[in-house]
């Protein structure tokens, strides 16, 4: 439908959707600086945590399941087995983002790669890539996570590769279609014109080009895989005590549900707030990158 | 004995609402699905939560032990008789009763049930337990079984491990006999959709002339220890096993629902490797027991349970009355861990355990309080069951570890989990005098004899620290306040016949 | 000897339930210093011809040969010798890069030294009426269609061409700023010597523009001649009808002739014989049945049709 | 139009494309059971059993044989439809399969039909009133819902659900024999937790779209012209909203058949996720590939039906 | 009538006015700041005529059709009114008067790829405003749709119904717009570049078809383009945009011949010809369109005007009426005849 379209004058459509009126944005600019507020200061007490006067993440401070507020005890109160739940949040933050961050990175790094050759390469090789995307996907993913979690040692690590990988097949396919979008465009035959080599078109031209809506995209993915991690601690493949993931925290507070409610109530709190504050983001940047999805 | 009934009459609470009436559908939530089938050799899961109580219903037991005492019963089984040294045991049956495919349960059935599982063929994991033994049918109802070496307990043996007997016909003619099981017991299979739920109906033919008093028994699985307690609180079922924790008690009374509990000896312990560093050091243990305060451990990782003041339950003959456990001695802790650090053995290990709440949070707690001292570090690695298994209870490829053993007597259990080379001594620790005390607990006719033989056995323990016990066993059952009869047997689960449901 | 000798130019492309012959059998040559215009209809295979001569797809048959050279798709440097712009400048430049980068770009990649591409680049920049200075580190993105064409005439001009193929240049400008660009043409063209190929559907603009003309409908070259004989007596009936259909600015302009009836076949399936045919006021049953070849009319171009003495009248 | 619009790729590509994702997937879960520790022996015969014993079941199961010997074995079994038998509870795989699909599949559709139907409605009528109270709300729902783990969802939905107002049950499931009414009463509440997971993603995304085809010529063409408002909304934009959407229900479809095993847990649902929940730590090998097959299989072939449902929706696909 | 006659009604201030556009006025915010899209336009439309409006991209053509037919970018803001005989629609409710434009006015954009709904049959598309605003039951929406497509030149109308956009040419799907339009009779019909989209040989044939649709149902036409050349044949009557504003108006030969504001000059001069000599120079306009989220008080053209006064900078010419029925907005406009 490219070649056949007639030639057209300059259209003001790429102006029409950048048409919001501003007094509406109040609300939504509101949130996006809470929410890029919220990341930073997660951002800051993961990295500081170990200056902070905390307790250690492991280390008794009082009776256990001691209620938040209440005076006795520390001001979150304190965890099934007696240790401070502001001071686990606290480093749980550390574990959930470098869950989600990394598990993103490297699925990121990996699909784009793949991505922009699959687009590039087309024919055999583009196939080839398409039965390993596929085939990532259509493999259940939570019995690869469980069986993985049985091979491995149970981990950080693990399971941001695991996560990670898990993730490779929609990074793939966005940056793919992104950059055959691109392919056609002419500034790649421009390019080409010039000479430019295979390389040089897909790292100078190509990637800077796609990579935008991928990068928004991986925002959200951060999010989803942090709420992944939360459900995986549920069945015991999540990170491994005592280290204190959010999600596990939510976990092992399930069983006291009844009693202590507002065991599970902190980390849910912190698991919502961090991942609305992440899709947050990416809406922004989504909205601001492709001009879709606005008003 | 159990709390709210122990005789075949009942007495205690339930008395209050009348005499046993006859008739009524129960559904009974259990943790796990009896996922590789229900053949008495193939016993896996006997837990009161796995395939216990489905057994128990179908087979029902030649033998069963009181849950709290240990002490032995009669069933299916009249009586079960040691010659003077317990080397020649002789069992006899009830007459007359008869399998639900019509062949008799009788002596040779019995036998024809022992000789399977010692048939490699099997590979049952019971075999072990009956290696070498003979058996001889004296008559229908009467049988010997000769054993390798005097037992004076095997009747525990029996009662835990051999007190379900399948029909000799349906083993041999049906291939799928695991899926298709054929006992005597009170109910009869008449449906198992896996995962989901097993229909069991009343035997007509039950050799017990009026019982079993209801119609059915559904069991459902049921993983999530909180639902099985929704499922009860909210009328769908009538009783749910929620599992080891004893938080669940609390949690069940909160829903107004009843409990029949049974507390008896052990519980959980804390295994350590004896062999290899540095728990094959003894000072290194003694630290560790001297450093944690299992009180607190007790109501921290599962409140509404209690810390273990001896090896033998409260109810048991052995109890020594007071306690001789070590008390907590923090500094006497610090001193041996910075002994051992100067010696340049620091007491540094990881703990190994199972994914399940209470263990983790075990873990986390020792891990925490024994952050709290010096030159002690502790790591810890959940494995599943699987991995577990292979690291832990095969190859002995840790440092500290955990296992449920339950002593409602001292056999068969104590003497498998402590003599050298035992079944389930993954402690890998040998203590020839111990070893003897335990022989002359188990051979002794006499009961003073072996009073004293288990008060060594007690203190060895307390001395050489092999294990640690952490928590007390309490066998309990959460169930709606209609349903009564419930006798809590063996690890804690139920006896089928004599329940029975009051309309409401 | 020509400069650029264009001979049976064929191209396919496969699109979904077939295949489409964009150009079937294209042939025209260059002279050094001229321009020549390829005009024709939407999708009558206008781009895909100048894109052939860049390689950029290169044909499927056919040869192009450039002073006196064979171009194969082995011969990258020599195919720096003709350059490019395109219809949509602005979807031409990579919106991410600086304009200095964008125009310095085939210097790079031809290794030409770093002092000396600034020196060009810059000089390039002012010669089409840019300020390099204030616009060298902006992107793309911030100019305007007119500033984007010049920016890409730039790039084209910086590595010396020998041809220049613009694609419909000015087809997305506005008539005040078209008129800017295209006497910017003009002038290069001049000032450099180059040889053009001015691909266009606004016969206007051709006029003004180019020494000589091609036109094409379905792939094929229906006319091809100097513009003004052309343009005064079309010797095929689709020259004709197209220069019928421009419309005059001017009120009191008679409208010229009948407009054409129906649409442009499917290239997919062109028509037997004369691929004009169908929408032709002239066609007789040999059109259906011989496919004319292209022959010397009155006037003194070339045209296919079997009829171009009616033409005419 | 949408850059979504998938061009249909011819039949012999795509068998041949689904025969190399069964085949890598299959192979994938034979290696990776591989690499698990202990043997299936070890798993089934228990601590208990003598090393030699082991030996012995390994090898009556043929695990003493290497990985790919297995697994072509195996296949060769598959081809037949013989997916071979359970090593833990000696049912026939296929069998258990055919027995579990209908819970996990039934959860599937109706959670799936269930998201659809709160996110559809409530993305369009959002979408045309875009930044109203409505759309607020409902983002700020989609958000709240996006950032909860499932499990947290499922345990507050029985408490609510169940405990507390015991309208509905705990867990359980009563089959389709069981009568429609009764069948629904059990399957509510977990196909409630699901759905709530999946909508967000839903009603995100085809909000998006359907703002975008607001945008389009033709919805001002129609709104020009005086059509009403509803009927625009019907008529001209749902259907080329909804394409993504498509695409999206497919991957969720997948994922759902193959990742309900936190609900299926919560909630003692007999379907494929507990089976694998049971399979995995006892290496039941056979059972782990035939799920995998199956899910594999259904994926694929879910996607496939995808690609041929576009040229239903989209004329523009249509030879 | 005769060009003399009209330009003395429209100097008595008309009543007899079709469609009367007054001091129509629209901004839309934009992350940029606010686009004056429309700075105070006056236009009137006559029962039978054409008007032509021409201007460059930008100029604010589009808005000023949105702003008739009441299709404005979300978010703009708007002022004026739209009198369609006598009856100001910007004051009804907005459903009635979506109803009243939908039955009176008919649109055809510029690109019919777009303006078409690609999975929506055309037979659908073209019926559907009938059975709602006409209350015409299907079999007779149908009956009425298959003869306006082939007025409109569609062979073969029954069977194509069931097409859908992607199965024709664009020249086709242009005339199945202009059907689409005509479907509820309306008596105003408003073309926006009904032809940019198109290649010439089709072009004539739409603007052929357009003509003649128009004289046959004695339509009025709003006939919007930026191609002077396309309305200067067609048209009865121009007005020239710029900036957002309509700087010169009048019979289109008046304009045509006699250009007074500058920019209509220069515009007419750049025009490439296809009747003009080789390798003859274009007069261009220096400098760039105006950026209208940056447009001051002054005239929008003063900075690329070459009868630039001080004055120009600052302030924006009032409308003034030259003789003839023109109206202009300039300072210093070029002089009558030169
Ligand atoms: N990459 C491609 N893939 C498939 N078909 C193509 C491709 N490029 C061009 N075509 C087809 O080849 C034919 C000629 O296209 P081309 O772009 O050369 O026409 P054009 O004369 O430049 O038209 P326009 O005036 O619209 O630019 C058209 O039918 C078009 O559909
Ligand atoms: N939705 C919108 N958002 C932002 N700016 C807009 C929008 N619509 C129009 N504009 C701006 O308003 C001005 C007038 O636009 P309009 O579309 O009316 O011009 P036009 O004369 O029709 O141009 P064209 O010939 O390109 O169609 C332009 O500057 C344009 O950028
Ligand atoms: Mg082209
Ligand atoms: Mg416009």
């Amino acid at each position: 439908m490219t070649a056949t379209a007639p030639p057209t004058r300059p259209s003001t459509r790429t102006l029409h959707t950048v048409t919001v009126p501003r007094r509406r944005h109040a609300g939504r600019r509101i949130a996006l600086v809470v929410s890029v507020t919220w990341i930073a200061l997660l951002a800051t007490l993961a990295l500081v945590a170990d200056l902070l006067p905390l307790p250690g993440i492991d280390e008794p401070v009082g009776g256990p399941s001691l209620p938040p507020f209440s005076g006795e005890g520390p001001l979150l109160g304190t965890d099934a087995i007696g240790r401070d739940v502001a001071t686990r949040l606290i480093y749980g933050i550390r574990i959930s983002l470098a869950v989600g961050i990394g598990a993103t990175v490297i699925a990121l790094v990996i699909g784009v790669l793949l991505g922009l050759i699959a687009a590039n390469a087309r024919g055999k090789i583009e196939a080839l890539i398409n039965v390993l995307a596929d085939t990532v996907l259509s493999f259940p993913p939570l019995l690869l996570l469980m069986a993985l979690a049985t091979v491995v040692v149970p981990g950080v690590p693990t399971l941001v590769f695991a996560l990670g990988f898990l993730f490779v097949p929609p990074f793939l396919r966005l940056t793919r279609s992104a950059a055959l979008a691109q392919m056609n465009r002419d500034y790649i035959t421009a390019a080409r014109t010039l000479g430019a080599g295979r390389a040089r078109i897909v790292f100078r031209e190509l990637l800077p080009n796609s990579i935008q809506p991928v990068v928004s995209y991986a925002v959200v993915v951060i999010a989803v895989i942090i709420v992944i991690e939360g459900s995986l601690s549920f069945l015991g493949v999540g990170v491994p005590p005592p280290a204190p993931s959010w999600g596990s925290m939510i976990a092992s507070g399930k069983d006291n549900l009844s009693r202590a409610p507002y065991l599970i109530v902190a980390p849910s709190l912190m698991i919502f707030l961090t991942v609305l504050s992440f899709n947050t983001v990416g809406d922004h940047l989504r909205r601001r990158l492709s001009g879709t999805g606005a008003a | 004995a159990c709390s709210t009934s122990g005789d075949p009459a009942p007495a205690g609470p339930a008395s209050a609402t009348g005499d046993p009436v006859a008739g009524g559908d129960a559904t009974i939530i259990l943790g796990v699905e009896a996922v590789r089938g229900l053949d008495p050799a193939l016993l896996f899961n006997l837990t009161p939560s796995g395939d216990a109580n489905r057994m128990a219903a179908i087979y029902d037991v030649l033998f069963w032990s009181d849950a709290s005492t240990g002490e032995v019963h009669g069933q299916l089984g009249d009586s079960l008789e040691p010659d003077v040294d317990g080397t020649v045991w002789t069992m006899s049956l009830h007459p007359d009763i008869v399998f639900t495919d019509g062949t008799p349960l009788d002596a040779a059935a019995v036998v024809a049930n022992y000789e399977r599982i010692q048939d490699p063929a099997t590979a049952s994991p019971l075999a072990g337990l009956l290696e070498g033994a003979t058996f001889a049918v004296v008559d229908e109802t009467t049988l010997t079984i000769e054993l390798t070496e005097p037992n004076l307990q095997f009747d525990k043996i029996v009662a835990t491990s051999f007190t379900h007997i399948g029909s000799p016909t349906a083993m041999a003619e049906d291939p799928d006999y695991a899926n298709n099981p054929v006992g005597a017991g009170p109910f009869v299979l008449e449906e198992w959709v896996r995962d989901d739920h097993m229909t069991l109906v009343r035997n007509p033919d039950y050799f017990q002339e009026g019982l079993p008093y209801l119609d059915s028994i559904t069991f459902t699985p049921l993983r999530d220890p909180t639902q099985r307690i929704n499922t009860v609180q909210t009328g769908a079922a009538h009783a749910a096993v929620p599992g080891s924790e004893l938080a669940f008690k609390q949690a069940a009374t909160d829903a107004g629902l009843a409990l029949t509990t049974a507390p008896a000896g052990g519980g959980p312990v804390l295994m350590f490797n004896t062999q290899t560093a540095p728990f094959n050091d003894l000072r290194a243990r003694q630290a560790v027991q001297l450093a944690l305060n299992i009180d607190e451990l007790t109501s921290v990782v599962d409140p509404g349970s209690s810390a273990p003041d001896s090896l033998y339950g409260p109810e048991s003959a052995f109890h020594p009355g007071d306690s001789i456990f070590v008390e907590h001695d923090a500094e006497a802790a610090q001193a041996l861990f910075s002994e051992l650090a100067a010696d340049g053995n620091p007491v540094s290990f990881t703990v190994t355990m199972p994914q399940s709440g209470f263990f983790t949070r075990t873990a986390e707690y020792l891990q925490s309080r024994l952050a709290q001292y010096d030159d002690v570090t502790v790591q810890i690695e959940t494995l599943d069951n699987a991995t577990l298994d292979e690291r832990v209870f095969r190859k002995q490829d840790y440092q500290m570890s955990a296992q449920i053993v339950p002593v409602t007597d001292p056999e068969p259990n104590l003497a498998k989990l402590l003599q050298t080379g035992g079944q389930t001594n993954y402690m890998g620790f040998s203590d020839p005098e111990l070893d003897a005390a335990l022989d002359s607990g188990r051979a002794s006719v006499d009961e003073k004899e072996r009073t004293a033989a288990y008060a060594t056995v007690e203190e060895i323990v307390v001395a050489q620290v092999p294990i640690l016990p952490i928590r007390n066993q309490e066998s309990f059952t959460v169930h709606a306040k209609s349903l009564h009869g419930l006798t809590l047997h063996g690890d804690g689960s139920l006896l089928y016949d004599r329940l029975w449901l009051n309309a409401e | 000897m020509p400069l650029l000798e264009v001979s049976d130019l064929t191209k396919r492309f496969k699109v979904p339930g077939g295949s489409v012959e964009a150009v079937s059998g294209v042939s025209f040559s260059l002279e050094r210093g001229e321009t020549l215009a390829l005009v024709g209809e939407s999708g009558c295979g206008k781009s895909t011809t100048g894109r052939a001569l860049l390689g950029a797809p290169g044909p499927d048959e056919g040869t192009i040969v450039l002073d006196g050279v064979t171009l194969s798709d082995r011969a990258a440097s020599r195919r720096r010798d003709v350059q490019m712009i395109f219809q949509d400048a602005r979807a031409s430049l990579n919106p991410r890069r600086r304009v200095r980068d964008l125009v310095a770009e085939g210097l790079r990649i031809a290794g030409v030294p770093r002092a000396e591409t600034r020196t060009r680049v810059d000089a390039m920049l002012r010669a089409v009426g840019l300020d390099p200075d204030r616009v060298g580190d902006r992107r793309a993105a911030e100019f305007s269609g007119g500033q984007c064409q010049r920016i890409a005439i730039a790039r084209a001009m910086v590595m010396e061409p020998q041809v220049l193929v613009c694609d419909e240049p000015v087809a997305s400008l506005d008539v005040s700023v078209q008129a800017q660009v295209v006497n910017l043409l003009q002038d290069m063209k001049e000032s450099y010597g180059l040889a053009m190929l001015f691909i266009s559907h606004d016969l206007s603009v051709v006029r003004s523009i180019s020494d000589r003309v091609a036109v094409m409908y379905l792939g094929r070259v229906v006319e091809i001649g100097g513009v003004d004989e052309l343009y005064e007596n079309p010797g095929h009936p689709y020259t004709r009808a197209l220069l019928d259909s421009v419309p005059a600015p001017d009120p009191a302009a008679p409208s010229r002739g009948a407009a054409l009836t129906g649409d442009l076949p499917s290239p997919m399936s062109p028509p037997s014989g004369c691929r004009f045919r169908t929408r032709c006021p002239l066609a007789q049953d040999v059109c259906a049945t011989e496919t004319p070849t292209l022959r010397r009319t009155a006037a003194g171009q070339l045209a296919a049709c079997h009829f171009s003495e009616l033409v005419a009248a | 139009m949408r850059a979504t619009r998938i061009r249909s790729r011819p039949a012999l590509a795509r068998a041949a494309h689904l025969a190399a994702v069964v085949l890598l997937v299959t192979l994938a879960a034979t290696a990776l059971t591989d690499l698990m520790p202990g043997s299936p022996g070890s798993v089934i015969l228990g601590p208990g059993a003598t090393a030699q014993q082991i030996a012995d079941f390994d090898a009556a199961h043929g695990y003493d044989q290497p990985l790919f010997a297995r697994y072509v074995q195996w296949l060769g079994a598959a081809l037949t439809g013989d997916l071979g038998t359970s090593i833990q509870t000696n049912q026939p795989v296929a069998e258990v399969l055919l027995q579990r699909l209908p819970v996990t599949l039934e959860l599937t559709v109706l959670a799936l039909l269930l998201s659809l139907l709160i996110a559809v409605p409530a993305a369009v009528y959002a979408a045309s009133r875009a930044n109203g109270v409505f759309d607020r709300i409902m983002s700020s729902l989609a958000s709240g819902f996006l950032s909860i783990p499932v499990f947290v969802v499922g345990v507050v939905l029985v408490y609510v659900l169940a405990v507390s107002t015991r309208w509905f049950p705990v867990a359980g499931w009563a089959p389709l024999s069981a009568g429609l009414g009764e069948n629904l009463r059990f399957a509510f509440v977990p196909v409630l937790a699901l759905a709530l997971g999946e909508f967000p993603a839903f009603y995100r995304l085809l909000r998006g779209d359907v703002i975008t085809t607001l945008r389009e010529d033709f919805v001002r063409t129609a709104t020009v012209r005086g059509l009403p408002r509803a009927y625009i909304l019907l008529r001209h934009v749902l259907r080329p909203s909804s394409f993504s959407l498509i695409t999206v229900a497919a991957v969720a479809f997948g994922r759902l058949l193959a990742g309900s095993i936190v609900i299926e847990s919560l909630f003692a649902l007999p379907g494929l996720g507990s089976l694998a929940l049971q399979s995995i730590p006892a290496k039941d090998v056979p059972m782990i590939q035939g799920i995998v097959v199956l899910v594999a299989v259904t994926y694929v072939l879910i996607n496939a039906a995808v690609d041929i449902a576009y040229t239903f929706l989209d004329p523009r696909t249509r030879r | 009538m005769t060009l003399d006659s009209q330009a003395d009604l429209r100097e008595s201030g008309s009543a007899d006015a079709l469609l009367r556009v007054e001091d129509a006025r629209c901004a839309i915010p934009t992350g940029r700041g606010d686009v004056k899209a429309l700075g105070g336009v006056d236009l009137e439309l006559r029962a039978g005529e054409v008007l032509g409006v021409v201007g460059e991209s930008g100029s604010g053509k589009s808005t000023l059709a949105g702003f008739i037919i009441g299709a404005l970018a979300p978010g703009a803001q708007s002022t004026g009114s739209v009198i369609l005989e006598g009856q100001d629609l910007r004051s009804l409710p907005s459903e009635t008067a979506r109803r009243v434009r939908g039955r009176r006015i008919g649109i055809v954009f510029q690109d019919p790829m777009m303006a078409l709904n690609p999975v929506v049959p055309i037979g659908r598309q073209v019926t559907e405003a009938a059975m709602f605003n006409l209350g015409l039951s299907r079999a007779e929406a149908k009956a009425k749709a298959v003869g306006l497509l082939r007025q409109v030149g569609i062979p073969d109308p029954e069977r194509r119904l069931r097409h859908y956009p992607h199965q024709f040419s664009g020249g086709m799907r242009q005339r199945i717009t202009i059907a689409m339009a005509l479907v509820c009779d309306p008596d105003i019909l408003i073309a926006d570049e009904p032809t940019t989209a198109l290649d010439v040989t089709v072009q004539r044939q739409i603007l052929d078809l357009l003509a003649r649709l128009a004289r046959e149902r004695s339509l009025a036409m709003i006939m919007v383009s930026h191609d002077l050349s396309v309305i200067a044949g067609r048209t009865d009557t121009i007005a020239v945009m710029y900036g957002g504003y309509v700087v010169e108006s009048g019979p289109t030969v008046e304009v045509f011949r006699n250009p007074r504001h500058p920019y209509t000059r220069a515009l007419l001069r750049a025009i490439p010809r296809i009747d003009g000599s080789r390798h003859a120079r274009l007069e261009a306009i220096p400098g760039s369109p105006p950026d209208l989220t940056l447009l001051g008080t002054g005239c929008p053209f003063a900075p690329r005007c070459p009868n630039a006064l001080p004055l120009c900078a600052d302030v924006m010419p009032a409308v003034s009426h030259p003789h003839g029925g023109r109206t202009l907005r300039c300072h210093n406009p070029v002089p009558e005849g030169a």
